[in-house]
């Protein structure tokens, strides 16, 4: 009977299985792709007009998140979805336009001195705050709501979130936000918090000069203000008294919210759905195209896929893998590659481990260029795009395409980086040159490394590990485990060992779950750690500065003074030119000493969407908007999109010249 | 008396008149009544083989723990061989590799039967651990009345602590690794069992045999050697199989949550769970896994459940 | 009424001829009924006896179709109602017998009702399912039938539920529901087996009385000669799925026919004569797998004739209403049956020599129980097992303990085995040392060794996965009481002898062995250590009659070689008579009388001794049928004021009385 | 009967004060920065965490935490959420998922009794034939199979085949089918397994032929006797159901989106939410210990046989 059981099984097994295989058959189909280049500018926009006009649109957007959200506290949240559902809530001073320019949000202008060190904003007047049905509450956004944010990040009991940036560019927020954490933990005892909170005004650099004027003095010359105000959501407006009655209710849900933007949270469940309405007393409420916004949440992405398939959803990201299986069906021409990540990941070498071997070794140049010659690039980014993996190379630390300087030059264009870009690093022949000269440099005849002893790594909890001071160099690289993740470190694993040799390199590999970050990076438990940094508004300061010596984020503990002083020079610069090029310089100096190892971008894969391209604001270094969306009842086609592409890049051109 | 003679059912010339005399009685003779043909061990391999089902499964089960401990020795395909040219990744089941590669180009038949191999150690470990101190712990318990209220009452607190807690604690202490998820596991399995036995030993206990051994002052030793473990050794063999499908169950469950084995070891919970995230895209990277994984894990539920049938008396038929 | 040839006197009703009944077992057929003839007439009683395997229950089955699943009815004819029931194949035909026409009751009404419905339930779904009555109608009637079963306050007991009824009221509740349909045959297998002796009277009475009243046959399916004795109109012996002897009760147990009939009743230790060896038949009954070739009984048989063990004997008529399957009817073995009957004859005259009694002036006190008290924890509530209880055993005597089941007789017996160390008080001294006390280790070796315990169920007794080897030589390793192997396999050898077994057998596991043999393993195992003290457990209750005797043979035989003082625990006075030298009664944990065992029985004191006395059934037909059933109530007694104290009446005789009742023993006695 | 009662209260209440300080004083064994998701941790540096801790009094002795926790929990206020949704208040929490597990709990437990039940009969009835042997196929699966497999299965394919679909919506009761079916699963072989068992046991009892010798066909004695008796051990698992239907399942939950308790803890342990983990094994301990009790309870209401005492 039970052999009955087991065979059916069996069978039944077999029979799923090559039930899905008849899916993706004939793969080898080609994307079509038409020659767009060959035709005018204007042709291109008409044709780009006729797909527009085609097309039908909804009211209602249907997206997914993949993570439980948390609270809706803008200031206080890390958590992405939480944070694109509050940019559409909550409008800041400006915001960008389609093709990224700074128009007008809830500050109709604004003036920069010269040094671009005080930022004066003229607030739009009539602009009310509504609650979760969307009703007027009463209470107008004025200047003194922006004050009222630096005064609530401002105080550490408000646990903002990625308050660094912001802490150290507002004059005085530094001191302010620390004097207050001495008297919470005891030290200062001198004054009391409510002294302290009510110096705000006079200590700050924050200021409402009227009632729809706000002043902000910022520490150092900022000509990126804006792009900031475009990422950060700290500097967004609060209604102070309402947020203070609420305590820690503020944002637990969408009940305990005010909005301002282009939409309220109309209804939500947690863990489920999240509903945006639009807000009918928005001020620009002509240009918001989409009626409702419904979030669901889809923990599995598989599923999402299959539900955008099925018309259940209007998007869907597909990874590498999924794309592979999808061509030859009929979704092969909706795929649209994913257009940028500002997103870099590298590899940290950890020089103060506490891993002999490789901290002997890490010292030396040679070493370190071994390591960034060895790995073939190209391999490791045919994970994240198995047919144009060239996309996803990046050699450098900021991301291509988004900083220009005022003439409109790349800030990687700058020659120290571009010959970064240029430079070819896929090179196992000189990888073994390199660590050849390395070996020669710190070993005697036999292979025992001078001036190091045999014993036991202690990378505890990521584990223990034995060296016996001889080579092999041993090397624990540590990852999360992530799938992906653990597959790009085998695949690394594999082409070290074979560019560098196995007699001179054991590249072990580590996947450590959990707290990565604060158990193996921070107390600097590994040899080589994998980990990405991305450029959060239109300086390098906001990565370079904190990759110092003494940097926040220079979590390989390496000590380059040369690269410090290029920073300074940057940061004194006179010039936002010089600035760049200083930064340029400094950036290259790290890797072309291999002190960081850049290899790759964030950038994943390709997406399916039913939605318009091009018709909402371009949010290079926050969230996306909604407003201007374009929702379609058929997914948009790869060639439409293409067409589409070329019409919005000439016009985007001009725009931007026109800007200038 | 007088004695009449029902004639009519035999005659009565078939009768030879000598025959009518004492015959010789051996004393003995009367005692060898071979009273039963009945034997424990004989009925219950005899009652557990009747089956043809179990043979088979017990032949198919025998196979591929030799096939998974004799592959990796005589096999020269690494299993953990990465390709570094996209072109050999997700290949689909050639001759090369019967049943294609995975994402990075390796070889799914091989890692299919380390993962195998692996999977079988980690759950016979952690079957003989379970059942081991379980049945350590549930004679003691059994036998000792005063720790009775604090067995319970460990029970109740240890089956009451999610087994998240400290699996995600221990990964912290340890790492995660064969070892973690060993202790892990372990650390909790041993007082289900130790409940089992504990009702069985109970029982054994009481027994008249077991009180007879009693007056006769055999030690303790003794009457653990004689008079329980004998009594309960089918059931530790049917605990001990049933224990096997279920830790690799769990192993796979533990993959799912996340705290499970280092993802880089091949076992045959991280080659499913790693072909789930591409099972509509590379359907044939789950098969063969799914397939092992489910015939080790019904196998040895089937040859389990039949064994603890087959070792029932009643079922001696 | 006029009365038939065949010494009926009412119509026949159900006629079995040649019913062959089997059942595959391990791939092996079985025949457990091998051409068995009976028939039954309207309103007489027969009762089928035999030892247990021999087929009657199964027989008696087949009467109404619940064979189980595995046996079948192979061949004869079983005529009721003037149809064949053995050629009855649905469950449709069967049903409008069973329960309707045909009742039956089991052995153990503790498992006969279910547990979870009421008992109310039980009665009337079988009333309303036969005659479709209302239920109201139905319940009604349910509740006159538990009034006519002696189950006092009726309406409120029937909607109780089954685990609120001792035993015999269960075993009525079950008779009630047997009877709900006024069957025209009831058969009652084993009815009272289960229950003591004093409910088992009036069990026995009950089913008489309604016998009576609703005239019906009923079918007594039994191995207890005493309960035939008392009940039957007819008897049946059955002997390896055959009857072999049919007669009136007198003609059974009077003018025995068959030798496996008369060794039956010469094994039974109320005709078996104090002092000397009882009758004992060897062996087991045959193996039903085998083909059976001649008298079935002939190897068991020492005088059986060689014609026994080659040809299937008849069917010889002795009277009109006595016939017996035995070749020594046959004219060919006159000779040899006068020459048995002779040497039978000089075996009766030459063993009624009394036995001396046991000299009490003289003997040395080996173990002294002083205000002994077990207490047990039973659901939260403590319970007194046993509750102060006094008595002295003397060296080389057989003290006796009889009491009911849940008396607290065994509870002693371990007690003195000190198998419970905690919540024992009082004191038992043996040879001058508390045993109660904690002992050194050397003590308690030495305990082990003098005193050990012979344990009631052999089939429990005995480890399943030792061979018989290790199972006596169990104490031995313990102290390791042998020089080497060889000698502890001559000890081993040795003692297999001395209880009767082929020493071959020692590689043999328990399982391969009969009850009798298995218990003599038990005694094996215990006398190895060569104690002085034996507590012996019911050694004898689990067993069948024929093979009771050779345990009770050993244990005597065994006292007179080895000197042994026994503790025999037990709850069937007829057997205690045959080997003790004194009796002490026990009646919820405490000892109500005590006395040497012919005092006991001439001059019985205590009301609860003569209840005991007065239930037990003897095995004669005329002594049964003319004897007095006593009850005992505790109730009986009052002593609110004058509590009860443990009195030596007479020198010897102790009783459990207050002042006035012990000045009532003593006019009693002086009659 | 009220002793047994009070001695049984105080006795699970020692069990649940064990099991919740254990894990209490395991929580603070933690590493400190685990109490940081990644995207904190990266944005931060080691004094504004040390600020945060020191704001959520997570640098306090263990014991000052654990009299803080036990005086709130008197004063009915069960704290916030730390990491998995920072500042929520946890009681907020709950309300909100237990109902939606709860309801799917209900509904599968449901469905897991009548098909488990009616699975277990048809067994019976056709024991050693084709309805005998499908239902064992049936239970062998669901119990050997790990069930991960065979949930992706289901969600896959037979959402396409019967068109349902894929996560499950409030209002659309056809998302609700696949989820509770899948839940449902385990109970059903679990009621199956043990009911045919039962019963084939309790088919060789006195009582049963009894029943028949009485006359009762076999169907009715089947329907009043048998089945009635087989079901009885199992009603002591109704109640410790109680904490797998609040509890959840975690698989289940996140193949369809159920936004339940099913993950919570999981989620809770390795984020390192310390309040939410101290509440919710509060919760789950005192459950449990109140399902056993209840199995207990409602053992000793339908059967007879058993009478609440002390002891077992």
């Amino acid at each position: 009977m039970k052999r009955i059981a087991a065979l059916v099984l069996v069978l039944a097994l077999m029979f799923s299985f090559t039930a899905c295989q008849n899916g993706d058959k004939n793969v080898n189909a080609n994307q079509t792709t038409e020659p767009v280049a060959t035709k005018t500018p204007e042709e291109i926009s008409n044709a780009a007009q006729e797909i527009t006009d085609a097309k039908e649109y909804k009211s209602v957007y249907r997206t997914s998140f993949n993570k439980s959200y948390a609270s809706f506290n803008y200031f206080s949240t890390a958590y992405s979805t939480v944070r694109s559902i509050v940019t559409n809530c909550i409008d800041g001073l400006v915001e960008p336009d389609i093709y990224g320019v700074y128009v007008p949000s809830l500050a109709e202008s604004w003036t920069a001195n010269d040094d671009e060190t005080v930022w004066t904003f003229k607030i739009r007047q009539g602009i009310k705050w509504v609650d979760h049905t969307g009703a007027d509450t009463g209470m107008e956004v004025t200047a003194q709501d922006f004050v009222d944010g630096i005064r609530y990040i401002g105080d550490p009991l408000n646990d903002a979130y990625s308050l660094r940036v912001v802490r150290n560019l507002i004059e005085g927020l530094y001191d302010y936000y620390w004097t207050l954490d001495d008297i919470d933990s005891g030290e200062v005892a001198d004054k009391t918090r409510e002294e302290v909170l009510a110096s705000f005004d006079n200590t700050v650099g924050v200021k409402a000069i009227d009632e729809y004027t706000v002043e902000y003095t910022l520490t150092s010359s900022a000509p990126y203000f804006l792009s900031l105000i475009e990422s950060s959501m700290l500097l967004l407006p609060i209604e102070y008294d309402y947020a203070i009655e609420l305590g820690e209710d503020f944002g637990v849900d969408n009940e305990h919210m005010l909005y301002c933007g282009a939409y309220y949270i109309s209804a939500f469940e947690r863990d489920k759905a999240i509903t945006l309405t639009k807000n009918p007393l928005y001020w620009d409420k002509n240009n918001v195209t989409v009626e409702t916004v419904e979030y669901q949440m889809i923990p599995e992405g598989t599923t999402s896929l299959e539900m955008f398939k099925r018309g259940e959803l209007d998007d869907a990201t597909v990874e590498a893998e999924e794309y592979l299986s999808m061509k030859g069906t009929e979704w092969e021409g909706k795929l649209i590659p994913t257009e940028r990540s500002l997103s870099t990941n590298y590899l940290w070498l950890d020089f103060s481990g506490a891993n002999p071997e490789f901290n002997t070794f890490v010292q030396s140049e040679n070493f370190r260029k071994a390591l960034q010659y060895s790995l073939n690039r190209e391999a490791i980014a045919s994970l994240r795009d198995p047919v144009d993996p060239q996309r996803v190379l990046r050699a450098t630390i900021n991301a291509e395409g988004a900083i220009y300087d005022g003439n409109g030059v790349d800030y990687t264009d700058y020659a120290p980086l571009k010959a970064v870009k240029d430079t070819d690093y896929n090179k196992p022949e000189l990888a073994r040159q390199y660590m050849e000269a390395a070996v020669a440099e710190l070993c005697d005849e036999n292979g025992n490394i001078k001036g190091i002893e045999a014993g036991k790594v202690d990378y505890l909890p990521v584990g223990t590990f034995e060296v016996d001071a001889k080579l092999p160099v041993t090397v624990i690289y540590v990852g999360t485990d992530d799938e992906n993740e653990i597959v790009m470190a085998q695949l690394m694993k594999t082409m070290v060992e074979e560019a560098i040799g196995t007699d001179l390199i054991d590249f072990q590999i580590v996947c450590f779950s959990g707290w990565t970050y604060g158990t193996v990076a921070d107390p600097y438990n590994y040899d080589i750690y994998f980990d990405s940094l991305s450029t959060g508004y239109a300086d390098p300061s906001g990565i370079l500065t904190r990759m110092t010596t003494d940097g926040a984020e220079n979590v390989g503990g390496y000590d380059v003074p040369e690269y410090d002083a290029l920073i300074d020079q940057a940061l004194n610069a006179a010039t936002f030119e010089e600035r760049l090029e200083k930064f340029a310089e400094a950036e290259a100096y790290l890797c072309n000493g291999a002190y960081v190892i850049p290899f790759i971008s964030s950038l994943r894969g390709y997406y399916m969407t039913n939605c318009m391209p091009f018709t909402s604001p371009l949010t290079l270094y926050g969230n996306s908007k909604f407003k201007g969306a374009l929702v379609m009842d058929k997914p948009l086609t790869y060639s439409e999109y293409q067409t589409l592409d070329a019409a919005y890049e000439i016009a985007r051109t001009d725009a931007l010249k026109n800007a200038d | 008396m007088e004695v009449k003679t029902n004639e009519a059912k035999r005659p009565a010339a078939a009768l030879n008149p000598l025959k009518f005399r004492a015959a010789i009685y051996n004393n003995m003779d009367s005692e060898d009544i071979g009273f039963s043909n009945y034997s424990y061990w004989k009925s219950t391999l005899r009652t557990f083989f009747k089956n043809k089902a179990v043979v088979a499964l017990v032949a198919l089960v025998t196979g591929m723990i030799v096939m998974s401990f004799m592959y990796p020795i005589f096999s020269t395909v690494d299993p953990n061989k990465v390709s570094m040219l996209p072109l050999e990744w997700n290949l689909r089941p050639s001759a090369e590799h019967w049943f294609g590669t995975d994402t990075l180009g390796r070889d799914i038949w091989a890692r299919a039967w380390y993962g195998c191999r692996n999977s079988f150690l980690l759950g016979f470990c952690i079957a003989c651990s379970d059942v081991g101190f379980g049945m350590i712990a549930g004679a003691l318990w059994g036998y000792n009345k005063k720790i009775d209220p604090f067995m319970i009452e460990l029970y109740n607190i240890m089956t009451n602590i999610p087994s998240t807690v400290y699996m995600v604690l221990l990964a912290y202490i340890m790492n995660t690794s064969y070892i973690t998820l060993f202790v892990s596991m372990a650390s909790r399995g041993w007082i289900v069992e130790a409940r089992f036995f504990r009702n069985r030993i109970l029982s054994i206990r009481d027994s008249e045999y077991n009180i007879a051994s009693q007056c006769l002052g055999t030690p303790m030793r003794r009457i653990a050697t004689r008079n329980i473990i004998p009594h309960i050794v089918s059931l530790i063999i049917m605990e001990a199989a049933l224990c096997i499908p279920y830790s690799i169950g769990s192993e796979v469950f533990m993959g799912f949550v996340g705290v499970g084995m280092p993802v880089d070891a091949i076992t045959l919970g991280n080659i499913v769970n790693q072909g789930r995230a591409s099972f509509t895209l590379h359907p044939y990277q789950m098969l063969l896994p799914t397939v092992i994984l489910c015939t080790i894990t019904v196998a040895f539920y089937v040859i389990g459940n039949k064994f603890a049938d087959a070792s029932d008396p009643r079922n001696h038929v | 009424m006029k009365t038939a040839l065949n010494g009926h006197t009412t119509p026949l009703i159900l006629s079995a001829k040649n019913v062959e009944v089997k059942f595959n077992l391990r791939g092996k057929t079985l025949t457990a009924v091998r051409g068995a003839s009976l028939d039954l007439y309207k309103g007489e009683t027969l009762a089928i006896v035999g030892e247990s395997g021999c087929g009657k229950s199964v027989f008696t089955k087949s009467f109404i179709g619940m064979l189980d699943k595995n046996g079948y009815i192979s061949g004869g004819s079983i005529t009721y109602d003037g149809e064949d029931m053995a050629k009855y194949t649905t469950e449709q035909e069967w049903l409008k017998v069973r329960g309707k026409k045909i009742a039956m009751v089991f052995q153990d009404p503790m498992t006969s009702l279910n547990p979870v419905r009421t008992i109310g339930e039980q009665i009337t779904e079988v009333i309303t399912w036969h005659f479709g009555t209302e239920h109201e109608q139905a319940k009604r009637e349910a509740i006159e039938l538990l009034k006519r079963v002696g189950i006092a306050d009726a309406e409120y007991r029937y909607k109780q539920y089954p685990n609120e009824f001792s035993g015999g009221m269960r075993q009525r509740v079950v008779i009630a529901t047997a009877i709900a349909c006024r069957p025209e045959i009831l058969i009652c297998d084993e009815p009272t087996t289960a229950l003591d002796v004093t409910v088992q009277a009036q069990i026995i009475r009950l089913i008489k009385e309604l016998q009576k009243e609703l005239d019906m046959t009923v079918v007594y399916i039994t191995h207890d000669l005493g309960v035939v004795a008392s009940v039957a109109d007819w008897v049946g012996v059955m002997y390896a799925g055959q009857i072999i002897e049919y007669g009136t009760v007198h003609e059974i147990f009077k003018q025995p026919a068959h030798p496996y009939t008369k060794a039956l009743l010469m094994s039974l230790p109320q005709l078996g004569v104090k002092g000397n060896d009882l009758y004992s038949i060897k062996g087991a009954p045959p193996n039903l797998f085998k083909k059976i070739e001649g008298d079935a009984f002939a190897p068991r048989n020492p005088e059986a004739m060689e014609i026994d063990f080659e040809q299937e004997p008849p069917r010889f008529d002795i009277t009109p209403t006595h016939w017996a399957k035995t070749w020594l009817l046959h004219p060919y073995a006159e000779i040899y049956r006068k020459e048995l009957d002779s040497a039978e004859h000089k075996r009766k005259i030459s063993a009624t020599k009394p036995e001396k009694p046991f000299g009490y002036k003289n003997a040395e006190k080996l173990l002294q129980v002083k205000n002994l008290s077990v207490n047990f924890k039973l659901g939260g509530k403590e319970f007194k097992a046993v509750d102060s209880v006094s008595f002295d055993i003397y060296k080389g005597e057989t003290l006796s303990l009889v009491g009911e089941s849940g008396s607290g007789k065994t509870t002693i017996g371990r007690a003195i085995m000190r198998i419970y160390n905690s919540n024992v008080s009082g004191s038992i001294t043996y040879k001058d040392e508390n045993i109660v006390e904690k002992m050194s280790k050397n003590e308690t070796k030495k305990l082990h060794m003098e005193m050990q315990m012979i344990f009631q169920d052999p089939m429990a007794s005995l480890n399943e996965r030792a061979k018989v080897d290790y199972i006596i030589s169990e104490g031995l390793y313990n102290y390791h009481l042998f020089d080497s192997e060889a000698d502890r396999m001559h000890k081993v050898e040795e003692i297999m002898q001395e209880v009767g077994l082929p020493k071959e057998f020692s590689s043999r596991f328990p399982h391969e062995f009969s009850g009798g043999q298995r218990q003599r393993i038990g005694i094996a195992r215990s006398l190895v250590m060569n104690p002085e003290f034996v507590v012996a457990d019911e050694p004898i209750s689990a067993l069948d009659v024929s093979i009771r005797a050779q345990v009770i043979n050993l244990l005597n035989k065994l006292k007179r070689e080895r000197g042994l003082t026994y503790l025999f625990i037990a709850h069937d006075l007829s057997v205690v008579r045959f080997i003790s030298d004194r009796i002490a009664v026990i009646n919820k944990g405490r000892i109500v009388e005590l006395a040497e065992c012919e005092e006991l029985f001439a001059n019985p004191l205590h009301p609860y001794t003569k209840a005991l006395l007065s239930a037990v059934p003897y095995p004669d037909p005329d002594v049964e049928r003319s004897k007095k059933l006593l009850t005992y109530d505790r109730a009986m007694h009052n002593y609110t004021k004058d509590k009860p104290l443990w009195t030596e009446i007479k020198e010897g005789h102790f009783v459990l009385a207050n002042q006035a009742e012990i000045s009532i023993y003593r006019t009693e006695m002086e009659k | 009967m009220t002793k047994y009662i009070l001695t049984r209260t105080l006795r699970s209440l020692l069990t649940v004060a064990i099991v919740f300080v254990t894990v209490f004083m395991l929580l603070r064994l933690m590493p400190l920065s685990g109490y940081f998701p990644q995207e904190i941790l990266k944005e931060t540096d080691e004094a504004t965490r040390m600020t945060y801790l020191r704001n959520q009094g997570l640098l306090d002795h263990p014991f000052v935490q654990l009299w803080r926790f036990v005086k709130n929990l008197f004063q009915g206020d069960l704290g916030r959420s730390l990491t998995v949704y920072p500042k929520v208040p946890i009681i907020t929490l709950l309300k909100e998922k237990i109902p939606v597990t709860a309801a799917f709990g209900f509904a599968s437990m449901v469905i897991g009794i009548v098909l488990g039940i009616s699975l277990g009969l048809v067994m019976v009835r056709f024991k050693n034939n084709w309805g005998d042997r499908l239902g064992t196929f049936f239970i062998l699966i669901v119990r050997a199979v790990p069930s991960i497999i065979y949930l992706f299965f289901i969600q896959v394919w037979i959402s396409k085949w019967f068109d349902l679909p894929l996560v499950f919506y409030k209002d659309r009761p056809e998302s609700w089918v696949l989820p509770t079916i899948c839940l449902s699963l385990g109970s059903i072989a679990y009621y199956a397994l043990w009911l045919r068992r039962f019963m084939v046991d309790e088919e060789n009892k006195d009582y049963v032929k009894f029943a028949m010798v009485k006359g009762l066909p076999k169907r009715v004695v089947w329907k009043k006797h048998v089945f009635k008796n087989a079901v009885i051990p199992l009603v002591i698992y109704l109640p410790s159901d109680l904490l797998f239907i609040i509890s959840g399942s975690l698989v289940i939950e996140s193949l369809y989106a159920i936004p339940g308790t099913g993950g919570l803890l999981t989620t809770a342990i390795k984020s390192q939410d310390n309040n939410l983990v101290q509440v919710i094994v509060l919760m789950y301990a005192v459950l449990s210990v109140i399902g056993v009790f209840l199995g207990d309870l409602l053992v000793a209401f339908v059967d007879p046989r058993i009478k609440l005492t002390e002891g077992e």
